[in-house]
């Protein structure tokens, strides 16, 4: 029963949704596009899990005391501010709480949250990508083997294809970085693409057929 | 721990620090760097300038913001160019926010050309452009496909006013202007499928000279018109560009932007080499003392 | 820009500072922008799938406009079967009713396993396959134009031999041994040169983004000292300096404490 | 295939026929087009129900007018024409007034609305009376198909209805709108949906004998017969990792990714976290899960709790060794950053879906010193995890691991249901090359999946 079922659900389900992209017709469509309203919606109550999780874990640090408990507290004061904002707006130019209707969203506050503290954070973080490249090159990329020498050769005439300082060498660095990225580069996504696509299949196929149930659970 | 050793295992905050140095430097010094031209950017330049005063360039602005970065230092260096040699430039926006940018590259551009300029070693006089005499913009209309194959008939088909709202016969350098057979070339400058449009409805219709701005990721995909000659000239993303500015030697953004890239990417390299300069020192040291 | 913007303006670039600090190691300064932006992100998402998800998805098709009489007469009452599975969920808030919540990811991952086999197989599988057949080889062009010509005979054979040398790789219950050993080996060789040129490709765009944060401080700064902002005051340069001297203080600190440590 | 897109202009109003109003507005400008002969009009007009679809659409085709790209090459569009009656106008007035109507009248015209939506074939029965030609598209020259494509949202306005009588006629539009010429009419033709989309047909038989494949080998697998597989450098790396950690005393970190529940990757990474998980309890070393998406979370929990279950040490379970973070990339990032900085991880892995964030926790890793593997099915991160993680499990690979780790018969089944695939694939593509280049192009088309 507690296993059974699920599994079950799983088959029925999975065998479904095969056959449903052969069939074009409008009754497995809308079976379909309802089939994935279930999956989103399934989706937002379980965020309702995720962050009794993160309330949960920062509450236990902060209760704990132990070093750098003080930092949860801004965790859940972010938390706490941004869902306040986002069911308080102005309508008719008062304040209040509106749940059924979007006005959070252009709650000023809700918009400064997102604009001066997501935005330049996040962006930043993405920006590390700029050093963090610089250092895993540098780390990484020593003729130590021939694997590691063509990877090496390879990224090395990439970064070199706009270099102005090579003379007539820079035409050659050039043409051969379009040549490793038009031709070595396609074969080597190709087969990396067809062999992802047969183990999705075959794990997807296992998970159907129940062979596969590590993430289901016990008892 | 000798020296090579300690290449090989440079702290990498080394590396954060003297990259960030670099790209600051490079951002806020002003400098020039020489840029490696290649043909089919420098085909683009060669025809332009060769065109007599008054001849007519038409420059399709295809783009939408998000290309911006790549796209509008094209399009400044191409239209500064034009103007200098006194060219007559017909200008549309293919795209539905292509207008505001449009807009945008004319004005600073009048302003850029009210001041006198020596480029590669010949003097421009600062002058000032006027609307419908120096260039024409007619806006943006949409389906793209269709306003490309009208203009082969005339201008006046998708166009029967320009931007502004003035009749095409009554502005002075479309005088006489009916279709492409009166344009010089088109330079398309596009970060999407409108590029195909060109080369299908346009070029391959009305067999006019057709050149291309693209973004890099794109530029791979086009090679193949150049080589076929349907496409006579192309730049790809801020190299395409910077390429431009070399030739009109007129630096603008798309070289400060390539500094900043090229320094950076010799940074990278530098470090690379300096790993494996200390990798292979200290496994030759390694080898010869366990003999 | 006034004032209050200014503020947050400047609060903005403190945490771009904050986050970049990582670089040199964990700090106070990362730790409060780190968790900062976890708490108003987990919020932020909660707020936009509750007003773009919940309310669309659910709450309107189940009341039709009208939240507060949720019956069954609704228009659409089918999808009280995703909201009493989605409620299911909840279930894991027991310890002894737990097991309830593996009906709905039952359902999901079916639903999803199901949706994947003919997708996948399609656009990986079959596609490239296609791809790969119908890139009709170049004969009489053999060598290209010039040597490095990517629309080239030979080029095309490097793809071809590349792809079918990069899968011989990838097989499972064949040791790598003789003949299947080196058209292996020459796969991975194919796949190393392609991770390497497309590692190089990308530092271009990574630089960029750096290149923008630096920007984007620039505008800050530009900010608090342009004076033909009709907002502007005396204040704007005050807070400015307080923060880069918050910022040089906190170095000094720093590197007093470094210099403890060393003698 | 980039130009199908053109072919789907629906209104070609903004081009020809504003020239047409700007005339009265401003009578200076005019088109100095030579007068034009008309042109050929259409010939072999053909009207069919789309093809593979759930109906809703007609497929027009026909021949080129003699003087597109030909003869006076003075054909610059075709209008398309379908035979609307006059009852779609007073369904659309319906519609607009519903729009404005509340309560009960509203309720009322809903009521009527629907009862006219039904009546829609039975008005088409009238043609030629009580209607009229209405344009409904245009493509350029040189196109000789046009799709007719409705909604079937009954209450759109671009409804088309199935199992009705529909007529179509298609002019050839010269550069001065008012010279054309028609074709013939076509019609009666009615659209309906398919119950099979024959244009997947390589997906299905591709399907069908992979599956046959796969229960084949894991039967085979289960009566026992012995399988083979090669050592994967990154799976043997694994046992050693969980044992390094133990002896260390320090924690494992296991990253899902960005991936939800919803991606074939992140299930796979299930299972081996599944296994990693079983390890782990087995040694009695600490684990870590941040998770970026709560169904993940939740999976994961269950996984591991029953690994836990499994090595015979419920008790060391606890819920919060998988935690949710934040559903933000680089919100996740940063307190993933944190965490391996602070707990200082002897061994990192990293399975599942990633994207740009994966080098930036992988060199984050490196710098706390752990041992590093990474899987992920993401052919754009692969180059990041090669490059800073110490092992990688490259793209199938990934899908393999779990089997790896099980050793269950069963399992590594199927990995030779794989194998057998990929020299299908080979030897296929290698045909395919040969069929292309004698120019046997039956062969190939055989294989590609239109739609």
């Amino acid at each position: 029963m507690r296993r059974q079922i699920p599994l079950a659900l799983v088959f029925i389900f999975g065998v479904f949704m095969i056959f449903q992209y052969f069939v074009p017709h409008e009754s497995s469509e809308w079976i379909y596009e309802f089939l994935l309203d279930w999956i989103y919606i399934i989706g937002i109550f379980a965020l309702a899990l995720g962050i009794w999780s993160l309330i949960r874990v920062s509450v236990a640090k902060i209760k704990a005391r132990k070093a750098d408990w003080e930092y949860p507290v801004i965790t859940l004061a972010g938390l706490f501010l941004m869902i306040l904002f986002g069911f308080t707006g102005y309508r008719d130019g008062s304040l209040g709480f509106h749940f059924m209707t979007a006005e959070g969203l252009s709650n000023p506050m809700f918009r400064n949250f997102f604009d001066y503290i997501m935005i330049p954070i996040q962006s930043t973080m993405f920006a590390l990508l700029a050093f963090f490249i610089a250092s895993a090159a540098y780390r990484a990329f020593r003729a130590r083997n021939i694997l590691a020498s063509l990877l090496l050769v390879a990224a090395l005439v990439v970064m070199l294809r706009f270099n102005p300082y090579l003379g007539p060498v820079g035409t050659i660095i050039a043409d051969t970085a379009s040549w490793l990225l038009n031709v070595p580069n396609l074969a080597a996504k190709r087969a990396i693409i067809i062999g992802i696509g047969l183990g999705m299949v075959a794990t997807a196929l296992k998970i159907i057929l129940g062979i596969e149930r590590g993430y289901m659970g016990k008892g | 721990m000798n020296i090579f050793d300690r290449m090989m295992s440079l702290d990498r905050r080394w590396v954060f620090l003297f990259l960030a140095v670099v790209c600051v430097i490079t951002y806020i010094v002003d400098f020039q760097i020489p840029i490696r031209v290649e043909s089919e950017v420098r085909t683009i330049h060669e025809f332009i300038d060769t065109l007599k005063p008054d001849e007519i360039v038409f420059i399709a602005i295809d783009y939408d913001p998000n290309a911006l970065a790549e796209l509008h230092p094209m399009c400044y260096a191409v239209m500064e160019h034009c103007f200098r040699k006194d060219l007559k430039v017909i200008i549309t926006a293919l795209s539905q926010n292509g207008p505001g940018m449009a807009e945008q590259a004319i004005l600073d551009i009048s302003d850029s050309l009210k001041l006198d300029r020596e480029y590669n070693g010949i003097l421009y006089e600062g002058r000032e452009i006027r609307k419908g005499v120096d260039y024409a913009f007619l806006g943006y209309k949409p389906y793209f496909a269709l306003v490309i194959l009208g203009i082969g008939q005339n201008f006046r088909l998708p166009f029967p006013t320009d931007y502004y709202g003035t009749p095409l016969d009554s502005i002075p350098m479309m005088q006489g202007v009916q279709n492409y057979d009166q344009v010089a070339c088109v330079v398309d400058l596009s970060a999407g499928n409108i590029t195909d449009a060109w080369i299908a409805y346009g070029q391959g219709r009305f067999y006019f000279p057709l050149a291309l701005g693209l973004t890099g990721v794109m530029g791979a995909d086009y090679y193949p018109y150049l080589n076929s000659g349907q496409v006579f000239g192309l730049m790809a993303g801020l190299y395409g560009a910077a390429q431009y500015e070399e030739l009109a030697d007129n630096p603008g953004l798309a070289k400060d932007g390539m500094r900043i890239q090229v320094y950076a990417h010799l940074v990278i390299i530098f470090f690379i080499l300096i790993g494996n300069v200390g990798y292979f020192v200290s496994r030759r040291e390694k080898k010869r003392q366990g003999r | 820009m006034d004032f209050g913007t200014f503020l947050w303006t400047t609060f903005g670039a403190f945490l771009t500072l904050a986050t970049f600090s990582f670089l040199y190691k964990d700090n106070p300064f990362y730790k409060i922008a780190e968790h900062l932006v976890v708490g108003v992100s987990a919020g932020y998402f909660v707020i936009i799938l509750w007003h773009n998800a919940l309310v669309p998805l659910l709450f309107q098709r189940l009341s039709d406009g009208d939240w507060y009489i949720l019956w069954l007469n609704s228009s659409k009452p089918w999808y009280w079967i995703p909201t009493i599975l989605g409620a299911m969920m909840w279930t894991r808030f027991s310890r002894n009713y737990a097991w309830v919540s593996r009906w709905p990811i039952g359902l999901y991952i079916g639903i999803v396993a199901g949706l994947a086999i003919p997708l996948e197989m399609a656009n990986r599988v079959n596609k490239q396959l296609y791809a790969t057949m119908a890139g009709v080889i170049n004969w009489g062009n053999f060598w290209g134009q010039d040597f490095l010509d990517i629309t080239s005979g030979y080029s095309q054979v490097i793809i071809f031999a590349g792809a079918i040398a990069g899968l011989f790789y990838f097989f499972f219950s064949k040791a790598h041994t003789g003949v299947f050993g080196g058209v292996a080996k020459f796969g991975i060789w194919i796949l190393m040169i392609g991770f390497g040129a497309s590692f190089g490709y990308t530092v271009m765009g990574r630089i960029s983004l750096f290149i923008n944060r630096i920007q984007e401080l620039g505008l800050w700064g530009e900010a608090a000292f342009d004076a033909s902002n009709p907002n502007h005051s005396g204040w704007f340069p005050a807070v400015f300096w307080l923060l880069i001297m918050g910022i040089a203080a906190y170095i000094a600190v720093e590197l007093v404490r470094f210099a403890r440590q060393k003698a | 295939m980039k130009y199908k897109s053109l072919v789907i202009l629906l209104f070609f109003f903004c081009a020809f026929t504003l020239s047409a109003a700007q005339e009265d507005a401003a009578p200076v400008d005019t088109v100095q087009v030579d007068s034009i002969p008309p042109p050929a009009p259409v010939s072999m007009l053909t009207a069919k129900d789309g093809e593979n679809d759930h109906g809703h659409s007609i497929t027009l085709r026909w021949e080129l007018s003699a003087d597109d790209g030909a003869g006076q090459n003075s054909v610059l569009s075709y209008d398309v024409f379908r035979w609307v009656p006059f009852f779609m106008d007073t369904l659309q007035s319906i519609g607009d007034s519903l729009d404005a109507a509340e309560g009960a009248v509203a309720e009322q015209l809903r009521e009527q609305r629907d009862q006219a939506i039904a009546m829609i074939p039975q008005a088409h029965t009238s043609y030629p009376e009580q209607g009229e030609w209405r344009k409904i598209g245009v493509t350029v020259s040189g196109q000789s198909s046009y799709k007719d494509v409705g909604v079937k949202e009954r209450e759109s306005a671009d409804y088309l209805a199935d199992h009705t009588d529909y007529y179509y006629r298609v002019d050839a539009v010269t550069a001065d709108p008012a010279i054309r010429a028609s074709s013939e009419i076509v019609g009666p033709v009615q659209s309906y949906g398919q119950l099979f989309n024959t244009g997947r047909i390589p997906v299905f038989v591709a399907v069908l004998v992979f599956g046959l494949l796969t229960i084949l080998f894991v039967t085979r697998a289960r009566r026992g017969a012995e399988l083979y597989v090669r050592p994967l450098a990154g799976i043997e790396a694994v046992d050693d990792a969980i044992g390094r950690a133990t002896e260390m005393g320090k924690p494992i970190l296991y990253v899902l990714g960005l991936g939800t529940a919803a991606d074939i990757g992140t299930i796979a990474s299930f299972t081996i976290l599944g296994r990693v998980a079983k390890r782990v309890a087995e040694y009695q070393t600490k684990l870590i899960v941040p998770c970026y998406d709560p169904i993940v979370m939740t999976v994961a929990q269950e996984t591991v709790k029953a690994a836990y279950l499994d090595a015979g040490r419920p008790d060391d379970y606890y819920e919060d060794i998988v935690y949710f973070v934040t559903q933000s990339q680089f919100a996740y990032v940063a307190a993933v950053n944190g965490t391996m900085l602070r707990e200082l991880p002897a061994t990192n892995m990293y399975m599942g879906v990633f994207f740009a964030e994966s080098l930036i926790l992988a060199e984050t890793g490196a710098l706390a010193g752990s041992i590093q593997i990474a899987g992920t099915d993401q052919v754009a991160q692969l180059p990041f995890f090669i490059v800073a993680c110490d092992y990688t499990l490259i793209g199938e690979e990934l899908y393999a691991a779990s089997a790896y780790l099980g050793r269950e018969p069963i399992l590594l089944g199927s990995l030779k249901a794989q194998d057998y695939a990929k020299a299908a694939v080979i030897i296929l593509a290698a045909l395919g090359l040969l069929a292309a280049s004698l120019d046997w192009t039956a062969f190939i088309n055989l294989f590609s999946v239109t739609s």
